[in-house]
């Protein structure tokens, strides 16, 4: 059974296209018929996956451009499966919540979706550091005109800050890219991006840090993290909702998966030189992150903040450096995306019935007559704030586990992020759905339509913490191969010291 | 022979032509100077030419004397030009375009 | 009895040199058939026929691909290199050729000069990238300015236009001499006008690397040379003769003149100086440098589009000259990649602006783009990929290019230049994007929508004022954005044609 | 699937699928619907646990130990995590009281919560959280303990805060959660650190290892345990992680009778019980635990005197029981803990039934200062609550006084400083029977309230407005706080049968077990046990009867001294508590322990959010990363335009400044 991979990747462009040359009112169909068509060659991906394989499936190799030893070669493993399916799941639910809306430009609205879904599939799926690289930044564009023309107060300063300060981490990424690249390059096996060759090569150390400081540099800027989030707010309050949920769910986590795609493989001495000022920026933003989640009362920016402190977690378990910490890393990206898009849909019914506040000091009492809605929106809450049974906090313990092996005291101060996560999470909830009934408040349940897009996600939420497994034994293989190479390759560079007699 | 001199001299040319298009607000004045810079650097080739005995750059220098009269030519046309539009010959007060 | 002075009559490879010829001649044609009576001939006939001679002459270069011989007694060398640039002259003559039709400047200069001055320019370029002989250089230098001096000047009734004419020539003559006297330090310090030759004396080792007449020779001939590429800080004419030269004008200088100064920069440097390297190569890389910051933040904050594009082709200069600095073939040839690149966007930009300097009488300011992506969307599309491209994001022809390049520095041990040139194009995103956010994120502007939709007939009077020209017809130009900009894409995904011609030429320079 | 793995698996399922039931149909159900199809659920998973029991006798003494596994749950990279149940003496006998209890107190709801507009929701909650509770206690591994462990806490925190309009309700309810999420933390640091060494989650693998795994005291293992206690003290209200329980008052009653009586907070007497392997091997973590628990019960003791808030007397006296179980188990008295934890669901169920009974009868109002003389109007409550009473101030023959000696019994046997465990707990006895009988004399005896009469007259008090007692705004009755009708038992046959069934059992529980005649939990619970070296002792005779003799005194002391404060001597409080003032004060602002997390804990955090907040977000992440990057590239930008002066004479100067630099540059190169 051949599923060629670039399919699932042009397919939503192509739609997206054909969406921009029809007639208005048919362009969402188009668009939705299109992530729905992904969504199905994601699933055929997961169920047609060889969970005992280590290494690349359904790999496509061409030469891109042969000058520049540029593959176009994008290939599945247990890295991005399931990213892949994450981000195709998310794509067709969001598509569908903006069919709900009428855009102005609908065309335009539509076509930059799918270029955004390509670029991420395209940079998830990329085995080549330089396709990587294309994607990656490709990625910005279309969130640059989704954010700046349909976006929201002050969007045109918001989207500039954004792509500027994300590119700014890109750009050195590109430098580093191609000095990867051509460093590795010996003499007589020539040019090439492609990982499966870099990793045959080594690196010397010293060169290695600045290369993994310029990738690291990006991807933490993306995610964000403390404290790079300068752009986060800004973006954040401008982006129609449902552009903002596949940005907060899917974007931030093509980062972390840079991570382990790139960093740990590729620049092993540099992972462990760094590792204990990766660690520490991530305890920083769990803990900042949460502080602000508690703090601000815009619900948005809730959610937002309790990204970075979840994106905080992730590099955590990255940068444990050890099979657990990357396991729980790989899983807590998945549960984030799938937990955190809902949440964001979920504000905007609270903000449809908030009289469009998303200020959560004008809300309270929601629940009152929704109890539907406030069930979902509690099992989204619990499965935020990781709660045991939650597939999160699977991620979460394998997390703290592996970081509780290499650097304890972390380990123990970044466990009380779990608790902070409790307080935001359900002063959260509180605050919208119970306590008095706000002044402008009126309570309503779930409508059929909203259902269409929440029911099944929530559902996934629950599926996924029945049985984690499914992920888990699927990404073991080439988890284990990636991240104990970063180091036993420094094992090899510094041999183990003798006893002294 | 020793052609330190002539090199002193034509430096000594050229310093004063760019003094010139420095110092003079007149464009005309400018473009002369213009030509004292050229000149030297004729000068300049024409000794070396001696100092090594062949004559391409005695042939440089014929064709950057033509080069230097088209030039000229040109930044008369010009001067001309702007008076004809009763523009201000002084190139101070050329500062429409700036910043 | 007196002998018969027997002159050989020199041989003389016509086929070499029939593109050359081609622009000649057309120049010639043109400046004759200028003299007709027939407006239709004057205003119609001229243009196309530069046209069809830049048409032919391009199809001269496509024939003569792969010949490498040496011209007119090894004063010209024909080969890939110039070849390859030749097309780019011509492809930029084109352009600005479809973008003066119908434009004001050509009215007011009489048709024939106006369309012969372009041609002669180009063929000055021609001669300047083929030069490998000193006087040839200066020859093509001054060739190919002349002309343009007198082109910016074109629309009499613009004083800035007279201005920027008058202070491209002082400051273009000024730098000329500072060329012609390197040059002259040059040959006094290797006794020679042929590349070759110098290229032998600074091979044949000995201190000569480090005397200081060819140094001060290097020097000068950096400054000469750096000013017509726009090099900081030898770049401050740029802005002003951009923003007051005739739109077309400035979209011909941007593209071509740096083309050609940085083609005769490459032969200058990489064969004739190539031992000097060691010299050149530090202080080149920091006037790279310098240029990249200087560029990208002075075109910040600009409201006209041509002086913030003025800038940017500063900045862009920097980008090439880190190609050149590493004095490698790949450098080689990623400094010509990157010119083709360059040209592609930029004439892509220039027929957006020229368009709306006639659609809406804001002229090149910003504002004039406002709400383009609704009311023009074959302009806007171009615009925006043309900025995008220059800001190098990917699937244009402006990442590949700028992958090209830093892959090059990185390559030769300059891993600092390749950071400060992404550093630069962090900075430059600030005003590519400023651009896009005006097309597709403003509210379009009344007038704008007047214009477009009013396109009121031809005034009989020839010569009205901007408003008058700013109601034509312009298919041509609309054609040249959206031509230019599907170019940009089409490079960025499909760039392996570009490639294979720029490691011919590159494969031509056999000294590296 | 062996027959026990079945019974076990239902006994978890049912209530679950009651649950979902519920929560689907229970909008259809007409009239109390909701309520017997919750309590049928609960009946049955009782059933199936009597099923378990009987199963589980019916296997071989050593093979009593049985796991039921149903699939893989997170087993990769070194950790084996199954959906897996540990069904064991120990396990039946928790869900045997769990789902007992339960069932009891479903049925006691059916009456006490109708008319309430979230009836339905509350037994969709009251199911989950059984269902929960059982999670917690079948858990075969880490992992799954973990689970249950916080779906308890969750499910708590939906029923406190059931009344979600009233932000008491719901304050009360994250202060609840919250805490025992520092539970879980603590129980999954715990975890790790017994994991990593044992590498294993699962319990019957970890236990058997252990002993080569762990040197006795390792440093590991007494971490890894104390953490397992921070988790133990959060779920069981120990201190100083007791706050939440009195606040957790703020739910229906019903909801404080099962959570926070009966089950849940007895989960840490469990854990400890269950991880005895451990603890056995870390003495001094053993020793940590039967410290607090033995300081809690005499806090929590004092309070119960000064707190006049009926259903938190009853809570502190919950806490302080659990002070004794907790103490019992970490001391090695397993069976005597959980012995008393059965007696004590019990009497403790009930008492709380009856305080909301009386509590019905005042139309919401808790302050015992408004009670009095409900002995003639409340017959039957009265009747409940004084045998609870009796049962928990161990008056023989109830059930709290055989379960409450023995404890004291072992604890006085181990000998050494547990000695002053051992008079600790007679002190807390002592307190016991005041605040016990305080409670019952003020709320039944002395003259009637009005709410009283007016009951005697037959029907009962309505107040025209609610308003919420604990902090007087008005209700919004949308939610049907307090319902538009009360319920007492005297009314209700659901109630009389709830409340009559523990009545009974508290009276006769402590048959069970009596000293040198009945050991029938000792040796059922043996096998779990069976490796332990504390689990057999027989005390000596003298020390036994010396103890029953003690504990009947004391607590007879007690009942004594509160019948002459408040009844005797009407006046005679007020003088005391004049006379003791600052130790009134401690008491009665429970020992300051709230000022004190919060001066700790709370407000250090919200300091540290609104500094992140107001400052540090705009100060250094805008302001010196965003605005110095472009602060740095604008002056760059101002001063190449301002270089661009459009001086012709300028730019040639600029450009033979720049020629001579270079030059002299190349000159010097030379």
């Amino acid at each position: 059974m051949t599923l060629h991979l670039s399919f699932a990747v042009w397919l939503p462009l192509a739609f997206g296209v054909a969406g921009l040359l029809a007639p208005p009112r048919l362009a969402p169909k188009l668009a939705l018929a299109g992530t729905l068509l992904v969504l199905g060659y994601a699933i055929a991906y997961v169920i047609d996956f060889d969970s005992a394989n280590a290494g690349l499936q359904h790999v496509t190799d061409e030469i891109w451009i042969g000058e520049l030893g540029i593959h176009y070669k994008l290939a599945l493993d247990g890295l991005n499966l399931f990213l892949v399916l994450l981000t195709a799941i998310l794509w067709f639910f969001c598509t569908l919540w903006a069919s709900f809306g009428a855009w102005e430009k609908p065309r335009l609205f539509y076509f930059h979706l799918a270029l955004a879904q390509t670029s991420v599939l395209g940079a998830l799926l990329a085995q080549d550091l330089a396709l990587f690289v294309v994607f990656f930044d490709l990625m910005l564009v279309p969130f640059f005109f989704l954010t700046g023309i349909w976006g929201g107060a002050k969007r045109v300063h918001a989207t500039m800050k954004l792509v500027i300060y994300t590119l700014v981490g890109s750009l050195l990424m590109l430098t580093a890219a191609i000095a990867t690249g051509v460093l590795a390059a010996t003499g007589e096996d020539g040019l090439s991006f492609a990982f499966s060759d870099l990793a045959q090569r080594t690196i010397e150390s010293s060169t290695q840090n600045w290369l993994f400081l310029a990738f690291a540099a990006a991807f933490l800027v993306k995610m964000p993290a403390f404290p790079f989030h300068g752009w986060m707010p800004d973006g954040y309050k401008a982006m129609p909702l449902p552009v903002l949920a596949l940005f907060s769910a899917v974007l931030s986590k093509v980062a972390a998966y840079g991570f382990l795609r790139i960093c740990l493989p590729l620049f092993p001495d540099a992972s462990e030189h760094f590792q204990t000022l990766m660690l520490l920026i991530a305890l920083f933003s769990i803990l900042y992150g949460s502080a602000m989640a508690f703090t601000t009362t815009h619900a948005r920016l809730i959610l937002g903040y309790s990204s970075i402190a979840q994106l905080g977690f992730i590099v955590l378990g990255i940068f444990a450096l050890n099979s657990q910490g990357a396991q729980g890393a790989m899983l807590q990206a998945f549960n984030h995306g799938l937990v955190v898009a809902p949440a964001f849909f979920i504000v905007a019914l609270l903000s449809a019935r908030a009289d469009g506040s998303e200020d959560i000091r004008d809300m309270g009492g929601l629940g009152m007559r929704a109890p539907v809605l406030a069930t979902f929106f509690l099992i989204v809450t619990f499965a935020t704030l990781a709660m045991p049974g939650s597939s999160n906090f699977v991620g979460e313990f394998l997390i703290l586990l592996g970081v509780f092996q290499t650097k304890l005291a972390i380990a123990l101060i970044a466990s009380t992020g779990v608790v902070l996560a409790a307080v935001y999470a359900l002063r959260l909830y509180i605050r919208t759905m119970h306590n008095r009934t706000g002044p402008r408040v009126e309570s309503r349940e779930l409508s059929l339509r909203d259902g269409l897009v929440l029911v099944p996600l929530v559902l996934a939420i629950l599926a996924i913490a029945v049985y984690p497994q499914f992920a888990l034994q699927r990404s073991e293989p080439t988890v284990t191969s990636i991240v104990p190479s970063a180091l036993e390759e420094k094992a090899a560079a510094a041999p183990l010291p003798e006893a002294s007699p | 022979m020793d052609i330190g001199w002539y090199l002193a001299v034509s430096a000594l040319i050229f310093t004063i032509g760019a003094a010139g298009v420095l110092t003079r607000r007149s464009p005309l004045v400018v473009l002369l100077c213009l030509e004292l810079m050229l000149n030297a650097g004729n000068l300049a080739l024409i000794a070396f030419a001696r100092m090594h005995g062949n004559a391409d750059g005695q042939i440089f220098a014929i064709v950057v004397m033509v080069v230097a009269a088209c030039e000229v030519t040109v930044g008369l046309g010009l001067i001309v030009a702007m008076h004809r539009r009763k523009l201000p010959i002084d190139v101070d007060e050329l500062r429409e375009l700036q910043g | 009895m007196i002998p018969f002075a027997k002159v050989a009559a020199p041989d003389v490879d016509f086929a070499g040199l029939a593109p050359l010829i081609a622009v000649f001649g057309g120049a010639l044609i043109v400046l004759m058939l200028g003299l007709l009576r027939s407006r239709a001939a004057r205003e119609t006939g001229v243009p196309a026929l530069s046209v069809l001679s830049l048409v032919i002459a391009i199809g001269l270069s496509i024939w003569q691909w792969g010949e490498r011989t040496d011209l007119v007694a090894g004063a010209l060398r024909l080969d890939e290199l110039t070849l390859s640039l030749t097309i780019i002259f011509c492809v930029a003559g084109i352009a600005s050729i479809l973008l003066s039709w119908r434009h004001v400047a050509p009215r007011e200069a009489a048709h024939g000069e106006y369309y012969a001055l372009l041609l002669t320019s180009i063929a000055g370029m021609i001669v300047l990238v083929a030069a490998q002989n000193l006087v040839s250089v200066f020859l093509g230098l001054e060739l190919l300015s002349i002309p343009l001096y007198v082109l910016c000047a074109t629309e009499m009734r613009r004083a800035s236009s007279l201005e920027s004419g008058l202070k491209y020539l002082v400051i273009g003559s000024v730098g000329s001499a500072t060329l012609l006297y390197g040059l002259a330090f040059l040959y006094g310090a290797t006794g020679a006008t042929d590349f070759k030759d110098i290229a032998e004396a600074l091979g044949s080792g000995g201190d000569l690397v480090s005397d200081p007449l060819l140094l001060a020779g290097i020097a000068l001939s950096i400054v000469g040379l750096g000013f017509k590429a726009s090099v900081a800080p030898f770049h401050q004419w740029t802005p002003d003769v951009y923003e007051g030269a005739p739109t077309p004008i400035t979209a011909f200088m941007a593209v071509a003149t740096k083309a050609a100064a940085f083609g005769i920069v490459l032969r200058l440097f990489d064969v004739a100086l190539i031992d000097a390297a060691v010299d050149w190569g530090p202080p080149l890389a920091a006037l790279a440098a310098f240029t990249i910051v200087v560029g990208n933040v002075g075109a910040l904050g600009q409201s006209s589009l041509k002086r913030l594009l003025a800038y940017s082709s500063v900045a862009q200069a920097g980008y090439m000259l880190a190609g050149v600095v590493v004095a490698s073939r790949l450098g080689l040839q990623a400094t010509l990649f990157y010119i083709a690149v360059y040209l592609v966007m930029n004439l892509a930009a220039f027929a957006v602006i020229v368009a709306r300097e006639r659609e809406t009488p804001l002229g090149d300011d910003i504002a004039s783009l406002d709400g383009l992506g609704a009311t023009r969307p074959a302009l806007a599309w171009p615009m925006t990929i043309a900025m995008l491209a220059l800001a190098g994001f990917p699937a244009t022809a402006g990442f590949i290019g700028k992958f090209y390049l830093i892959d090059a520095a990185v390559d030769g041990d300059y891993a600092w230049l390749g950071i400060v040139i992404v550093v630069g194009s962090m900075i430059s995103l600030a005003y590519y994007l400023k651009v896009v956010a005006a097309i597709w994120m403003r509210p379009a502007a009344e007038s704008t929508d007047l214009a477009v939709l009013t396109p009121g007939p031809e005034p009989l009077l020839a010569g009205g004022s901007d408003e008058a020209t700013g109601l034509r017809a312009q298919g041509e130009v609309v054609a040249v954005a959206v031509f230019f900009g599907v170019l940009t894409v089409v490079l960025g995904v499909v760039p392996s044609p570009l490639f294979d011609v720029v490691r011919d030429a590159g494969a031509a320079l056999g000294l590296l | 699937m062996s027959s026990v793995e079945l019974f076990a698996w239902l006994t978890l399922l049912l209530p679950l699928a009651g649950t979902i039931v519920v929560a689907l149909a229970g909008r259809r159900l007409s009239g109390r619907g909701a309520g017997y199809v919750a309590t049928g659920a609960m009946t049955l998973s009782f059933a199936s646990a009597v099923g378990a029991l009987l199963a589980l006798q019916g296997l071989h003494h050593e093979e009593r130990q049985v796991r039921a596994v149903a699939w893989d749950y997170a087993s990769t990279v070194g950790i084996d995590a199954q959906i897996s149940l540990l069904v064991d003496p120990l396990s039946v006998f928790m869900i045997l009281v769990v789902a007992g209890v339960s069932t009891l107190i479903h049925l006691y709801s059916i009456a006490y919560l109708d008319s309430d507009r979230g009836y339905v929701r509350f037994f969709a909650f009251l199911n989950f959280f059984v269902f929960s509770m059982l999670l917690l206690v079948l858990a075969g591994n880490f992992l799954l303990l973990i689970v249950g462990w916080a779906f308890v806490g969750a499910a708590s925190y939906m029923l406190i805060s059931f009344w979600y309009r009233r932000t008491t309700a719901t304050n009360a309810g994250i202060k609840a959660f919250v805490i025992n999420v520092i539970g879980d933390v603590g129980l999954v640091l715990g975890t790790f650190f017994i994991v990593r060494h044992t590498g294993s989650l699962d319990f019957l693998e970890t236990f058997e290892g252990i002993k080569s795994d762990f040197s006795p005291n390792d440093a590991d293992l007494v971490a890894g345990c104390v953490l397992l206690l921070v988790g133990a003290f959060a779920k069981s209200a120990q201190v100083p992680l007791h706050t939440w329980l009195p606040d957790a008052m703020e739910g229906p009653t019903p909801v404080s009778a099962l959570i926070h009586a009966a089950t849940m907070v007895t989960a840490g007497v469990y854990l400890i019980a269950r991880m005895h392997p451990l603890f056995e091997l870390a003495p001094t973590a053993a020793d940590v635990g039967a410290v607090i628990g033995c300081l809690t019960l005499l806090i929590a003791g004092t309070i119960a005197i000064a707190v006049t808030d009926l259903k938190r007397v009853i809570a502190y006296s919950t806490m302080s029981q659990i002070g004794y179980m907790i103490m019992a188990v970490s001391a090695g008295a397993y069976a005597a803990g959980l012995f008393h934890l059965m007696t004590h669901a019990f009497f403790k169920a009930l008492l709380f039934m009856a305080a909301g009974s009386v509590i019905a009868a005042m139309a919401g109002q808790q302050n015992l200062d408004r009670m009095g003389g409900f002995k003639r109007s409340l017959p039957f409550t009265y009747g409940c609550m004084v045998i609870g009473g009796l049962a928990l101030a161990g008056i023989p023959p109830f059930s709290g006084f055989f379960s409450k000696d023995e404890i004291l019994l072992l604890i006085g046997d181990r000998g050494g400083w547990y000695w002053i465990l051992y008079v600790a707990g007679y002190v807390g006895a002592f307190l016991t029977g005041i605040y016990t009988f305080r409670m019952i004399f003020r709320a039944f005896w002395g003259d009637s309230v009005p709410e009283a009469l007016e009951l005697e007259e037959g029907h009962m008090h309505h107040p025209d407005v609610h308003s919420n007692p604990a902090n007087g705004e008005i209700e919004d009755t949308e939610v049907g706080f307090p319902g538009p009708e009360h319920h007492i038992a005297e009314r209700e046959p659901a109630m009389k049968i709830a409340m009559g069934t523990l009545a009974l059992l508290a009276i006769v529980g402590g048959l069970l077990q009596i000293p040198k005649v009945t050991h029938v939990i000792d040796h059922f619970l043996e096998p779990t046990f069976a490796e332990s070296a504390l689990y057999e002792r027989d005390p000596s005779d003298g020390l036994i009867s010396f103890g029953l003799i003690l504990g009947t005194i004391v607590g007879l002391a007690g009942i004594a001294i509160a019948y002459v404060v408040w009844v005797r001597k009407p006046g005679m409080a007020a003088r005391v508590r004049a006379r003791l003032r600052p130790l009134h004060g401690l008491f009665a602002n429970k020992w300051y322990f709230d000022e004190l997390i919060g001066v700790l804990v709370v407000r250090p955090a919200q300091w540290f959010g609104s500094f992140a907040q107001q400052t540090f977000e705009r100060v250094f992440v805008n302001g010196v990363l965003v605005g110095g990057a472009t602060g740095l590239v604008r002056v760059g930008s101002s001063a190449v335009r301002a270089a661009q002066t459009g001086f012709l004479r300028y730019y040639a100067a600029m450009l033979v400044v720049g020629m001579v630099g270079l030059t002299m540059y190349f000159l010097l190169l030379s």
